[in-house]
């Protein structure tokens, strides 16, 4: 199996605060991998400097969508997306005042090809361009069931349907690999299957790797084929979810003892 | 440059900066718990100095009480134009509400040209103010040295104010969030008002010590001070009482010093406030003092 | 069904009521260009040109969300350009009488247009030039620095005399700006808005208005963006202030106050945030609002009465206008779009 | 007791909340479940007067709180966490405290109860003088909960607590909210954590589209089919 | 319409004239219509407002001319070009006036330059003195000297009276007026001192600063004979208030803006025996309607006047002059009037317009002496 991405001895300091510590992961093409570990652990930081929105104080992360190794540390956000690494926010970050049709359309701009004077002089070849993302952006948008509220506007969305928004969003803009910040907070159970069920479609449909950290272990466990648990910005424990479900030292530390 | 030159550069820039220093703590106030640009604050700041003016004129009123009721008269007035011009905007997108403040500072300037005249008034420097020293050959006005005193007493005050008690803690929770603010049974509009007093207030002690430093008040005598101070609090990191002090001394003797070495460039010199905040913002995009706020992600 | 039919709807360009305004607006500005009242085609020409402004400010401002308040600048070069390119030679002579003028403009007489054209580029070139560095800021700190930007360029105007003769101005710009220039003009500019914002471009501005941290995280490159809607909106400033330049016939450095940055930005609020048609409304308005409410400052004959004129008035009421149209509107200024 | 009649929300077009009942008797605790956008924070909003009521009344005690603004709400001493956090991003931990305190001025209390708030979530005094924006997710959402302790609300009305909290937390979120109910707290709780939240509840009321469409005591809900299947299905992994 | 008449003075009989915003024909109607546009508003409020005042009186003193009332239309130019622009188009379009009277700023006044010219309708100027403003324009017309005679008139005072052999410059290099006769002190000084290097410092502020001790401590440090600052009162005073502090006690020389009261308010004890150059005086009136001026102004406004008022006064004198010689109001009859304008006694001196439209007239030399201005000599133009 190939590794997708590869996050080499990462540490990453905010003043006093160690969120990571030298964090080494591989993470496999094609498989869905778990990240988590209690409050505060440091997952969402590692996210962020897998995405570039931070630049790590040690260590480097690699990428390596098709047999081409790109070290993304040091890279900008964009650039990172451009290379095909996307994700969804912990703390929903939608573009709220635009609709929802527009918030899946904003997302395949990264592959537009035409220049902004073609989009104003709307010249054939970018009216083409232009036709083919508003297929593929309702395409997204009725996988992930919003085709009634395309043209509603972003904020005014309950939660969960959101959260699937920014799915559509990231989808959109062709990710080898999807990092998922925690996608079932806020859905009971029942929307959480659905959610999971989802998850494996689109990995599936869209030859997705995909990274999530996730609190619901239904989930987690449901889904994952490995998982990385987190303590205090260190990897304390690695490996499927029944091995996971049985470590000691997880389930002090995370799971909590029935 | 002769030592002696340099000495008197030296005082005229501490005095000036002391002045800038006073007036950007009323506008780092605002901002800092508004987030607004209260471009109004000049112009509050040319009222409290016309305040004064007539009531020193027209009533038999000691001097210093004069200072002292005017400065309170602003305040209140000050707080009436948050009623007015602010208030109603507290949901609405922070430029509306800027375009408010815009619009009250047009207003209060032709208010001014209408009430007070276009023509410039002098403004009555109490004598015991009025009184040049000359220290070793250097000749200094005795206000300058009372700017700066007030200055750094308003500046321990008010830090001690603002970090320690519960209404300066409300104050800066406010910034923006007033739902959650209410949840916490702070009454919202109140933390405002108070923060507009003061901050209006301020402005007006800075008007009056201008007024007697530089003796003429013009209606639109506040919009350059106004801008400068507002560039003072930008420098030091705005919404930061320490930093606003700070930027402005470094304003004011960073201007004087300026065409004291430069003095082929004295006519840039009021270019000069803008390229030190361009400088100042690309080198430390928060200011001098102001912490850098990095969005959790 | 009925979800189906609003998109259809939408998707139009323009609905029929914009449509049938926008016929209005046309015959009228036909009608006023062929009457010979010069007073009201002055006006109508300065509406065309604070259009421009306008939305030149609502692209930066409104749909990219940058808040950027360094318009007098620019305007103040594209006006400069359009004046040193256009004033015949032997009427430079006159003007630099002080200081001559740099030998190499001495003899340069450009035509209007590609002088107009020249305005937008060196605007557009410094909007460049400036936009690298500071858009790294954010919020009112960009605000502030753009608006120290404009203050540097106009300090820097007042003092190099022999490349704008300071503060003596430049007289006898020809007067080419007439209400067809000043508002062929705008409809480009507002062809050009719709356009730009209906593309992907310009959702990708609104996109870095809405979040910048999730714009660049779905690969928008937040820089090139942002310079980009910022060198367009100088060109569209630099144009508007050769325009005016050309209008008046006459320029100073002083011209170029703050003040003249809060006017476009109160057109572009009161036209409401993201709105291209409010602002092409509430330019109009605007314009002609300071014109109708001169009498204010006259005195007023009721009959009866001789109410005596207070000087400045305008201002007052015209700034009382303003406070309330933002307070009372406060709901229908943002999201027109 | 507290008690909603009629809530109606509207938000522009969007009929959120369509007239519902809630009584919330003393001392207990009382859970609101139902699907994303089903009206549920959008009521308890409505309660603490943040949005508008379209229609309805409010009553405590059996006065009338439909009119007083939330400022006048709190001071009655019925306080929420809101959804998504919302703590005073440029304050730190422990001003964020204080804070939550605002309306009492007994500096003694205030101390102790601000003791016991750290010896509930030890993190948070580890964190005390870091600005709360910088704090994770979870820990942001402990520091929201804490903050609403901090008057010793006789009612506390809590919005997705355990929202984004690790499962070792959520257990312990429950277990607070059991002891501060046994402390005599009064609390009315929204969660997707359906489950837990019936468990421990005396009463609950499920919300479908804005409307009421069950209710009853938290045992007889958890053996409701229609709940079942809407909103607990038979748990996975975490057993 | 919205027409409304402007009051033409104390206890004149008001008509509301309907059809004003129509009527172009300004010679047919019964009122003669003279436009003001003037700074009420904005940075140039008080010059504005000075000269105003002057013009209403001299309205008020003549109501009337070729048998018809004579209606001041004043518009408000906000201290703005394009305002400026707007309000001149205003004056001739929508209220037909036979000429125009403005700016103070030579800046607002150019802007009307192409528009007088364009509808052929004469403007004075009371006190722009920038030379550009007339420049190649036969339409435009002023009642002040201009800015080289004014400077060479100073440098003389300086070198002949003060004996100096150095000078430093202050100017407000904002304004055009304080570049250019700063510009012509200089040329006028080095070639009467023969020095090429007489002019030991420029230092330059803006309009609207109100600290200037940075540039004094530098022009003290170089020790000149004699400081030439012409600028706004309101700077200049406290400019020379600040001077006075520092101990400085060179000779401080300026312009005629500094004729106000307010100057003398402001500056305090500083400014006593500061010299500047002026339109005109009342202790020894340049032509026989000086005094009578300065007692009508006195009665109406119950202060003194200052140049601008007077100049303001005379920009109307000399439009009505005109009209009487030409005995039309036609704005092409005025114009070529006033072209020819020799002599005429105005309040503030023989006003004699030369090929450019500029006055040529004297100018009076004043100091500050306990808290007033006295009068010290008359320069005549060569
Ligand atoms: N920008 C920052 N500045 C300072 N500290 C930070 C910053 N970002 C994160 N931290 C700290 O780093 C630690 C890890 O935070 P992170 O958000 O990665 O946690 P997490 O594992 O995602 O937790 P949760 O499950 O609660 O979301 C936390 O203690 C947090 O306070
Ligand atoms: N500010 C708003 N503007 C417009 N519509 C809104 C707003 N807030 C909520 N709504 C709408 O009101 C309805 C109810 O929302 P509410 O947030 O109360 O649901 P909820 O039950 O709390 O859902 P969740 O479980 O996702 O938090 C939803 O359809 C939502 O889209
Ligand atoms: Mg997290
Ligand atoms: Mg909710």
């Amino acid at each position: 199996m190939r590794i997708m991405l590869k996050i080499e001895n990462m540490t990453m300091k905010f003043g006093g605060v160690i969120a990571a510590n030298n964090f080494n992961a591989n993470i496999e093409k094609g498989r869905i991998v778990g990240l988590i570990g209690p409050n505060g652990a440091g997952k969402t930081t590692i996210f962020n400097v897998v995405t570039g929105v931070y630049m790590p104080t040690e260590g480097r992360v690699i990428f390596n969508p098709d047999d081409r190794e790109h070290v993304i540390s040091g890279l900008r956000p964009d650039e990172i997306a451009k290379l095909g690494v996307c994700r969804t926010f912990q703390n929903i970050r939608l573009f709220k005042d635009l609709s929802v049709l527009d918030n899946v359309f904003i997302g395949n701009h990264l592959r537009i090809e035409s220049n902004v004077f073609s989009s104003i002089l709307r010249l054939p070849g970018y009216i083409k361009e232009e036709k083919e993302i508003l297929k593929k952006s309702l395409y997204l948008l009725e996988r992930v069931g919003l085709l009634q509220e395309k043209d509603e506007k972003a904020h005014s969305l309950p939660y969960g349907k959101q959260r699937r928004l920014e799915i559509a969003r990231a989808l959109a803009t062709n990710p080898r690999l999807l990092l998922l910040d925690e996608p079932a907070a806020g859905m009971n159970p029942q929307e959480s299957r659905e959610l999971m069920q989802f998850i494996l479609d689109i990995k599936d449909e869209f030859d997705l790797t995909i990274f999530l950290i996730e609190h619901h272990m239904e989930v987690v466990m449901g889904i994952c084929e490995e998982i990385f648990v987190l303590d205090h910005g260190e990897l304390i424990a690695q490996g499927n979810p029944e091995a996971i479900q049985n470590n000691q030292r997880v389930v002090e530390a995370y799971l909590g003892v029935e | 440059m002769s030592g002696m030159d340099f000495l008197q550069h030296l005082a005229n820039g501490i005095s000036l900066g002391s002045l800038y220093a006073l007036i950007a703590i009323g506008y780092t106030m605002v901002y800092g718990i508004l987030r607004l640009i209260n471009f109004a604050h000049g112009d509050i700041f040319m009222l409290g100095g016309y305040l004064t003016f007539y009531g020193i004129m027209f009533t038999s009123i000691p001097w210093w009480l004069v200072f002292i009721l005017a400065s309170v008269l602003t305040g209140l007035i000050g707080l009436l134009l948050e009623k007015i011009a602010y208030k109603p905007l507290r949901d609405a997108p922070r430029i509306t509400v800027l375009i408010s403040a815009i619009g009250a500072s047009f207003f209060l300037q032709n208010f001014g040209i209408v009430v007070f005249g276009g023509r410039p008034k002098a403004f009555p420097i109490p004598d015991v103010l009025n009184k040049v020293v000359n220290l070793g050959g250097v000749s200094i006005n005795i206000i300058t040295f009372i700017i700066p005193t007030i200055t750094i007493i308003l500046l321990i005050a008010l830090t001690y104010f603002i970090n320690k008690t519960k209404t300066g803690m409300a104050m800066r929770a406010l910034s923006r969030d007033y739902e959650t603010a209410r949840l916490m049974g702070i009454d919202v509009n109140k933390i405002i008002s108070i923060t507009f007093f003061i901050g209006s207030f301020l402005a007006a002690v800075g008007g009056v010590m201008w007024g007697t430093k530089y003796p003429q008040l013009l209606p639109l005598m506040g919009a350059m001070p106004g801008i400068k101070c507002f560039i003072a609090a930008v420098i030091g990191g705005i919404g930061n009482i320490g930093g606003a002090v700070l930027g402005g001394f470094i304003l004011g003797l960073g201007e004087i010093l300026l065409v004291a070495f430069f003095s082929n460039l004295t006519g840039y010199r009021d270019a000069f406030a803008f390229v030190l905040l361009i400088i100042i913002l690309l080198v430390k995009p928060t200011g001098l003092l102001g912490e850098k706020t990095t969005e959790k992600v | 069904m009925k979800a189906n039919m609003k998109t259809a709807k939408s998707k139009k360009l323009i609905d029929n009521r914009t449509f049938i305004s926008f016929v209005i607006l046309i015959i009228a500005l036909i009608v006023i260009n062929f009457t010979d009242n010069d007073y009201i085609k002055r006006i109508t020409s300065l509406c065309g040109i604070y259009v421009i402004l306008g939305l030149s400010m609502q692209l930066i401002n409104g749909f990219t969300g940058l808040f950027s308040l360094g318009h007098a600048g620019f305007m103040a070069i594209g006006a400069y350009t359009v004046a040193i390119l256009t004033i015949a030679p032997e009427d430079k002579v006159m003007n630099f009488f002080m200081k001559p003028i740099l030998p190499f403009l001495a003899n340069v007489e450009w035509w209007f247009f590609p002088s107009l054209i020249m305005a937008g580029i060196i605007a557009g070139v410094f909007g460049f030039l400036i936009g690298a560095p500071v858009l790294r800021l954010t919020d009112d700190y960009l605000a502030i620095a753009t608006l120290g930007f404009a203050e540097i360029i106009r300090v820097v105007f007042t003092n190099t005399q022999s490349l704008t003769n300071g503060a003596l101005g430049l007289k006898a710009i020809p007067n080419n700006t007439n209400v067809l220039w000043s508002w062929a003009m705008a409809f480009i500019t507002i062809g050009f808005m719709v356009f730009l914002m209906k593309g992907s471009y310009g959702k990708a501005f609104k996109a870095i208005r809405e979040d910048e941290i999730a714009a660049r995280s779905m690969g928008i490159n937040l820089f090139r963006h942002k310079v980009m809607s910022f060198t367009f909106s100088a060109f569209l400033a630099g144009v508007a202030g050769g325009l005016m330049a050309s209008l008046l016939g006459t320029i100073d450095p002083n011209m170029f106050r703050i003040t003249l940055t809060f006017n476009i930005l109160l057109i572009m609020v009161l036209g409401g945030l993201g709105n291209i048609k409010g602002t092409v409304i509430s330019a109009i308005i605007v314009t002609a609002a300071m014109e109708v409410l001169r009498f204010l400052d006259e005195s007023i004959n009721l009959g009866f009465i001789q109410l005596e004129g207070i000087p400045g008035m305008r201002m007052v009421i015209f700034s009382m206008i303003l406070m309330a149209v933002v307070i009372f509107r406060k709901d229908r200024l943002l999201k027109g779009n | 007791m507290l008690k909603i009649s009629n809530l109606h929300v509207n938000y522009g077009g969007i009929h959120a909340v369509r007239g519902i009942d809630i009584s919330v008797e003393d001392n207990k605790i009382v859970t609101l479940i139902g699907a994303n956008g089903a009206g549920k924070s959008s009521t308890l909003r409505a309660i603490m007067g943040l949005v508008d009521k379209a229609d309805g009344t409010v009553e405590y005690d059996s006065e009338d709180l439909t009119n007083l603004s939330t400022v006048d709400i709190v001071k009655k001493g019925i306080v929420m966490v809101p959804e998504g956090r919302n703590v005073f991003a440029n304050l730190t931990v422990e001003e964020n405290l204080i804070l939550g305190a605002y309306t009492r001025n007994d500096n003694e209390g205030i101390k102790n109860i601000m003791k016991e708030v750290y010896d509930m979530f030890p993190i948070l005094k580890e964190r005390s003088w870091q600005k709360a924006g910088t704090l994770s997710g979870g820990e942001q959402q402990m520091l929201a909960v804490s903050r609403a302790l901090m008057v010793e609300p006789k009612v506390l009305m809590m919005d997705e607590p355990s929202l984004g909290l690790a499962p070792i937390l959520v257990k312990d979120i429950f277990e607070i909210i059991t002891m501060l109910n046994e402390g005599g707290n009064t609390i009315l709780l929204i969660e997707q954590n359906a489950n837990k939240a019936l468990e421990i509840a005396d009463y609950g009321y499920v919300l479908e589209t804005g409307s009421l469409v069950i209710e009853g005591t938290g045992r007889d809900l958890l053996k409701n089919d229609r709940v079942q299947q809407a909103y607990l299905g038979e748990s996975v992994g975490n057993k | 319409g919205n027409s409304a008449t402007e009051e033409t003075g104390g206890d004149t009989e008001l008509e509301s004239s309907e059809e004003t915003g129509g009527d172009t024909a300004s010679g047919s109607s019964d009122v003669i219509k003279i436009g003001v546009f003037e700074p009420i508003t904005g940075v140039n409020a008080a010059g504005g407002e000075m000269t105003v005042e002057g013009i209403e009186l001299a309205n008020e003193t003549m109501p009337e001319v070729l048998g018809k009332e004579v209606e001041i239309v004043i518009v408000d130019n906000k201290s703005d070009k394009v305002e400026a622009a707007n309000a001149v188009s205003r004056l001739i379009e929508k209220e037909g006036v036979s000429a125009i009277i403005g700016s103070y700023g030579s800046s607002l006044s150019m802007a009307a330059g192409d528009i007088v010219k364009e509808n052929q309708v004469p403007a004075v100027g009371c006190s722009p003195t920038n030379p550009l403003v007339t420049l190649n324009n036969d339409y435009y017309f002023r009642v002040c000297f201009i800015d080289p005679f004014q400077g060479t008139v100073m440098a003389n005072y300086a070198v002949n009276e003060l004996g100096a052999q150095t000078a430093a410059i202050i100017q407000d290099v904002t304004q055009d007026y304080s570049v250019g006769l700063s510009k012509y002190f200089v040329d006028a000084f080095v070639e009467l001192t023969g020095n090429e290097d007489a002019i030991l410092e420029t230092s330059s502020y803006n309009t609207g600063d109100q600290d200037f001790t940075a540039q004094i401590t530098n022009v003290q440090s170089k020790n000149p004979d004699v400081i030439f600052a012409p600028g706004n009162y309101g700077e200049c005073a406290l400019l020379i208030k600040q001077a006075r502090d520092q101990g400085i006690d060179t000779p401080i020389l300026g312009g005629d803006t500094w004729e106000s009261p307010e100057f003398l308010s402001i500056g305090g004890d500083s400014v006593e025996g500061i010299v500047f150059s002026t339109h005109f005086t009342a202790e020894a009136p340049v032509t026989e309607l000086s005094e009578e001026f300065l007692n009508q102004y006195r009665e109406k406004y119950d202060k003194e006047a200052n140049a601008f008022a007077a100049l303001g006064y005379d920009a109307y004198m000399v439009i009505m002059d005109a009209i009487e010689r030409a005995n039309s109001a036609e704005p092409q009859a005025i114009k070529d009037a006033l072209a020819e304008t020799e002599r005429f006694t105005g309040a503030t001196g023989y006003i004699t317009l030369d090929e450019n439209g500029d006055a040529v007239k004297s100018a009076i030399i004043k100091r500050v002496e306990n808290g007033e201005f006295v009068y010290l000599t008359t320069v005549d133009p060569n």
